[in-house]
């Protein structure tokens, strides 16, 4: 199945993307997606252990599982106000 | 219904927010507005660039209104937080709260913006003199 | 020094006051605005008359002032207290705090509208449908 | 000696002016002059045992010695804000 990935603030700039496209198998977890772009760009997973996600704009647990065309996004630390 | 959520790149006022969050039971209104440090901490602040999940923050920012008028005894809350770049003694963002009365009116606005810190998709990044970092955690 | 102590008839605009009040070091700006209800605990308010002990209000604000700026870490302060016939709506006073932080921004500005209902000669007298009294006693 | 006198809200009210000279005689202390000015206005005598009063713009006690030419007032309890 096919996931949105949306990338903020340093994980945009490490990244070099704000936006892209993973192919993921199905009943694959936030964790797995996680992991699968910690191994893809090195620095992302050398950063921090936890990486706080949202599916469909909503904070989302790690166990939470995809589906296709899911929006999925990294969000660093946030540092409003 | 005097209440608003926005993000967007224009400044705002405080008066023309302050004229529409009144009703007939206002009796307080306990306003925060934060303001870009020129020296945040020993850092010496050129910009700063304020980005956002368009959308989830929205979504966030008034889940944390209806927190708060629940927890709270509000009238009205509105809340705007500025996006893109912002120079040193600029707005970055308003939290207005109407309340009959003045506790409730100033313990609504400090949890506003104490959990608009902690949950809203916003990130800061300074652009220093020799440099620019990106703050993580709100302070 | 953008702070200022003002008693008068007039309305007061807290986008002027908050573009004074705001220095280098500002990062938070808390501000109270009491405003004239129109219902005070089941009372019909027709109209506002408050009053005041001229000279004597002005420096028992300085002196609160003062008090609040040594207290807290606060920066600048503004009071500014309406005087004369106030309607259901209007503003009555202002208190704008700038601070480095926000956490002294809110405690300097709740410190100073609970200090000046106890100390400040202002007094409050209500025009009801019925009647009039004088309010006795901050609250 | 002869000092001012200046009523506020109810207490103006209640006297029906708002400034008046007082003779008092020397040494005479804040409490002898609100005792007096409740002896001659029964209603400012019965709606309140203690008076709070300023000398000269500033908030005094009961036991303060007055001088020719203060300013006296009295203050009913403050409701701004």
């Amino acid at each position: 199945m096919k996931v949105r990935v949306k990338l903020f603030a340093s994980y945009r700039e490490i990244v070099g993307q704000s936006d892209m496209v993973l192919e993921l198998r199905d009943g694959a977890t936030v964790q797995m997606l996680v992991d699968c772009l910690k191994n893809r760009y090195e620095r992302l997973g050398s950063l921090t252990d936890v990486i706080i996600a949202s599916v469909n704009k909503k904070y989302a647990r790690d166990d939470v599982v995809l589906s296709e065309g899911d929006e999925v996004a990294l969000l660093p630390p946030v540092s409003g106000g | 219904m005097g209440s608003m959520i926005l993000v967007t790149n224009d400044d705002f006022s405080v008066d023309e927010v302050l004229r529409k969050i009144r009703n007939k039971r206002t009796g307080a209104i306990v306003s925060f507005v934060g303001v870009v440090r020129e020296d945040d901490s020993g850092r010496k602040i050129k910009m700063l660039e304020m980005e956002t999940y368009k959308g989830m923050a929205e979504k966030e920012l008034s889940d944390l209104k209806d927190k708060a008028m629940e927890k709270y005894d509000l009238e009205e809350v509105t809340i705007i937080h500025r996006i893109g770049s912002l120079s040193p003694g600029d707005n970055i963002v308003l939290i207005a709260v109407a309340s009959g009365h003045r506790k409730e009116a100033f313990a609504g606005a400090e949890f506003l913006i104490d959990e608009l810190k902690k949950v809203v998709p916003l990130w800061k990044k300074e652009i220093l003199e020799d440099g620019e970092v990106w703050v993580e955690g709100g302070h």
